[in-house]
């Protein structure tokens, strides 16, 4: 599909699975990791590893420079205003998590509402509550149209003088349905609400813009987007953070420490407290600087071309139900095969080497609107080939075939 | 991977047995996997300090049903704490992935498989976790 | 200095530093990895990387499969009680953080105490102001004597019938100390109090049973023991976590979600939000396998053999005033020379290719007491030689000629 | 690491340029590096708009001290808006190691290390800092 043969760099592509090629249709959930990723974390150990911003030696200053040079790939990469803005998390749930108690403890007062959508990620949901309830706010869902596009108008109507937060995936991870955050941004900041956006569907797949985007907070995870696991990013607007209290507190975000008090460094250190993932966040800026080398619109192109063929095909099998808008999709292509559990899907698809998930994807509420338990759900990513797409039809016939 | 997917698995799936309501039961539990969705709700009639009939219904993936199929097969007729042996011993088995010594499992060491597999080992015990709910309702009484 | 020659399995100590071989001396504030950590991190990742939990493919249960066979490496390690006790959090300050908001949020009341000492690292002293300041509880600080040890006679009247926590670190990463840990974890229950021990330096150095030790919680970093960044581990007694609220809160945590409230996944998961950080927790098992090896008796013996020698050579330079307890010391040596800012000490022997630590090592209140802005600090660990110790002994004197 | 600990540098920690106080100063700022302890009071007597006089105490590392003594010299006999500039100039040379275009950074071209030093940025930009406290302080005046 893309010029590069990028298959060679991924070696987990070349094992085989019960015999069979491996067909890796679950990059949604997390993404393999391309040769240069893992590379450059073994090379960062060997040679230039010590902890950051403290050691006054040639490995803890080429550390810290490195780790550094690390948030400002990823800041370019996702063309932040500020780099002070740019927070190194665990991944997005901790990013939101981050939000959750440092901004929405503090800044969201009884009486106000919070805006979400029904096809949050349960990590876009559960923090929200949690807050909610502790401050004594509404939270406000953003209904849903028949084909799973958030109702704009009503958006319009739910988004008012009382909304301290909304708080919105840009891609679901189910649906695929890629929302209208520009707009969304737009609907926030004129009732003077901040909004969040949950990145973790899109940074992988698109070109991400903040400083077109405007939002006032932004989460992503690297392993979604061929990074290391325990490695994710937050990046929020500079002026805000500034006036959030700390999240987690102890070394490298205090500025000085009493027995009885302390007070905090300066942004992004605040936010990150404790020894960071420091080899992970180098292995982040690499897989950034894959992702760039190939080029996110060429990525995105291919994303949409694999997820047209999958929803095409899928719609023409018999007993077929797929999830989601037509058109507008993110990489992901839900659906269920009448008369068969997803989960039965997914373990007689793995006996042909495919691996999808089925379940309800951290996203509950979202099955009980689809009125199903859970889903079976392929997703695409650069590595992927239309032969994979036909793999996944080849194999739903015979597990129709086994389970009739 | 060993096959999870046997023809004794597909075949209770297909045709579970003791699938349905009891007439006349003593007690009736419900469990449930939210994790995954599966439900199901054992029936049972129990003639002093034994299990005469065990019934189950329910929707989930093959395993937890063809599981609760067997589980109906192997309990009925047991006395209350031969039962209790008996879903240690599966539980056991599901984990190690190996037949206990004493007794054996019948159809229930096709799903062998699943000790390998962690996420589904939860599918395969679920009617026999509903089980000891359904022991400990017993008790109670 | 062991049978085999361990050096040779860690590649960065081949490198130069401005030209001489590098005598690593700062492994307190992060260890090098070996090269078994690094492979069994990359294989995971080429052979049966995916999400955990969720996947029901074969590279699904696979990845599940080791990152929970990780936990049972980890847990018999520290002789850990149960199996379910033990989380994976990002490192030592993840874990008091979530102690300190679940538990000490929760569980802690107005005009109880917090019992810490003043040579507390910053992530174990900072959260419990916190804390402190948010229920109105006080914070009580078990005073030291002249060499750095406890006052356990004051102890004894600190910890009282108001007490609700214990907070104390095993090991001091300044001075060195080890803390009577078995003895205040009895003061802490028999005043019906739970105690925190933050074992950053100790898990690393000397074996650990908790089964002996027998604390409620238990903290500690994966890079400070041959594992990766992003990892680390919280132990807490089972029954104590059930009652406690949850930390972070998304997918994996969640049992069943809501619009409106959710409710909470078994232990430990419960504490385990997000995808976590799979690769590192796989790595972290392979350095406890790779420290089980040498053997955790041998490595402490090596850890104090260093240790002995460098206190002994260091309090035999001139003008040299060394810190802590001279017996029964962990693996650091704090000092400082006279007329000679510690940056400065660790500046010009990074010229010689050494390094060691300079600065506050997040412990501002104990730089305090010590009466000094900053100290000079060497660490060891298994890689370590006799032959770094004298380095340091020569660079110290080529130093002091520079500067002099 | 290009050697930071060179003669000129060595030269001024060890014979600090202008430390001390001033017999009639109009102004004294005090700076503090808390990540490390380093400390700083710098001195100025004000003549108009121009420096006529600076000097400074403090304890800290050499970097940060020789750099304080840089300063004093460097400064002593501009503008106001010509020390701003001269602000600039140092910070965005430590930043980036390359010496600016126009005047001559002198003895501070010694400092030019540290532009790979992350850690050690701030010790030498402390003086620098705190100067330009010192000229907020003017400007409120
Ligand atoms: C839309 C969305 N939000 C949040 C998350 C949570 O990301 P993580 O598990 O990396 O914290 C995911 C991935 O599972 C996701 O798809
Ligand atoms: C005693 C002690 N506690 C806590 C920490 C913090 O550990 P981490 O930075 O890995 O969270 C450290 C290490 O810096 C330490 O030495």
């Amino acid at each position: 599909m893309l010029e590069r043969d990028v298959r060679r760099d991924f070696p987990i592509l070349n094992i085989k699975v019960n015999g069979k090629p491996l067909v890796y249709l679950d990059s949604a959930a997390s993404s393999q990791k391309p040769n240069d990723v893992l590379q450059s974390y073994c090379r960062f150990c060997e040679s230039r590893y010590a902890n950051v911003h403290r050691g006054i030696h040639t490995l803890g200053e080429a550390a810290t420079g490195d780790y550094e040079a690390a948030r400002r790939t990823v800041a370019e990469f996702i063309n932040a205003p500020e780099l002070e803005g740019v927070i190194f998390t665990r991944g997005t749930t901790e990013s939101i998590n981050l939000v959750a108690r440092s901004f929405g403890h503090k800044f969201i007062k009884h009486g106000q509402s919070i805006v979400l959508t029904p096809m949050e990620h349960h990590a876009n949901l559960v923090p929200w509550q949690l807050v909610a309830k502790a401050v004594g706010a509404e939270l406000r869902f953003i209904p849903l149209k028949e084909d799973g596009t958030l109702d704009i108008s009503e958006a319009r109507k739910l988004i008012d003088h009382t909304t301290a937060l909304v708080s919105v995936t840009h891609v679901s991870n189910v649906l695929g349905t890629i929302n209208p955050v520009g707009e969304l941004v737009q609907l926030a900041h004129k009732v003077g609400a901040k909004i969040l956006v949950d990145g973790a569907q899109s940074v992988p797949h698109m070109p991400v813009s903040l400083r077109e985007l405007n939002p006032d907070f932004y989460a992503f995870s690297g392993h979604k987007m061929l990074g290391p696991t325990g490695i994710g990013v937050l990046y929020g607007r500079p002026e805000i953070l500034a006036d959030m209290d700390p999240f987690l507190t102890g070394g490298e975000m205090i500025r000085e420490v009493y027995l009885d008090h302390a007070t905090w460094n300066e942004l992004p250190y605040k936010f990150e407290a404790g020894t960071p993932a420091i080899a992970e966040a180098i292995g982040l800026a690499e897989a950034v600087r894959y992702l760039t080398s190939i080029g996110m619109e060429r990525i995105a192109q291919l994303d949409h071309l694999l997820t047209s063929q999958a929803l095409n095909k899928l719609s023409r099998e018999p007993d077929t139900k797929v999830y989601g808008p037509r058109t507008q999709h993110g990489a992901v292509v839900s659906f269920n095969v009448k008369g068969i559990h997803p989960h039965d899907l997914a373990g007689l698809l793995d006996r042909e080497g495919i691996a999808i998930r089925a379940g309800h994807h951290c996203c509950q509420p979202l099955m009980r609107w689809l009125d199903v338990q859970a889903t079976a759900r392929a997703s695409f990513y650069l590595y992927n080939v239309p032969e994979d797409v036909d793999a996944l039809i080849e194999g739903l016939k015979v597990a129709r075939k086994v389970l009739a | 991977m060993s096959d999870i997917y046997s023809e004794i698995l597909l075949d209770h799936y297909r045709l579970p047995r003791n699938k349905g309501k009891l007439f006349q039961e003593t007690i009736s539990v419900e469990g449930k996997n939210p994790l995954c969705g599966d439900e199901i709700v054992l029936h049972l009639k129990l003639d002093g300090e034994r299990v005469s009939e065990v019934a189950f219904e329910g929707s989930g993936c093959a395993i937890s049903m063809a599981s609760a199929s067997m589980l109906t097969e192997d309990l009925k007729g047991r006395t209350l704490s031969e039962v209790e042996s008996r879903i240690d011993q599966f539980r056991h088995f599901i984990r190690e992935g190996a037949e206990p010594e004493g007794e054996s499992l019948n159809d229930m060491i096709s799903l062998s498989g699943v000790a390998k597999l962690p996420v589904r080992v939860k599918c395969a015990t679920l009617a026999w976790t509903t089980m000891e709910e359904a022991l400990r309702q017993v008790a109670k009484k």
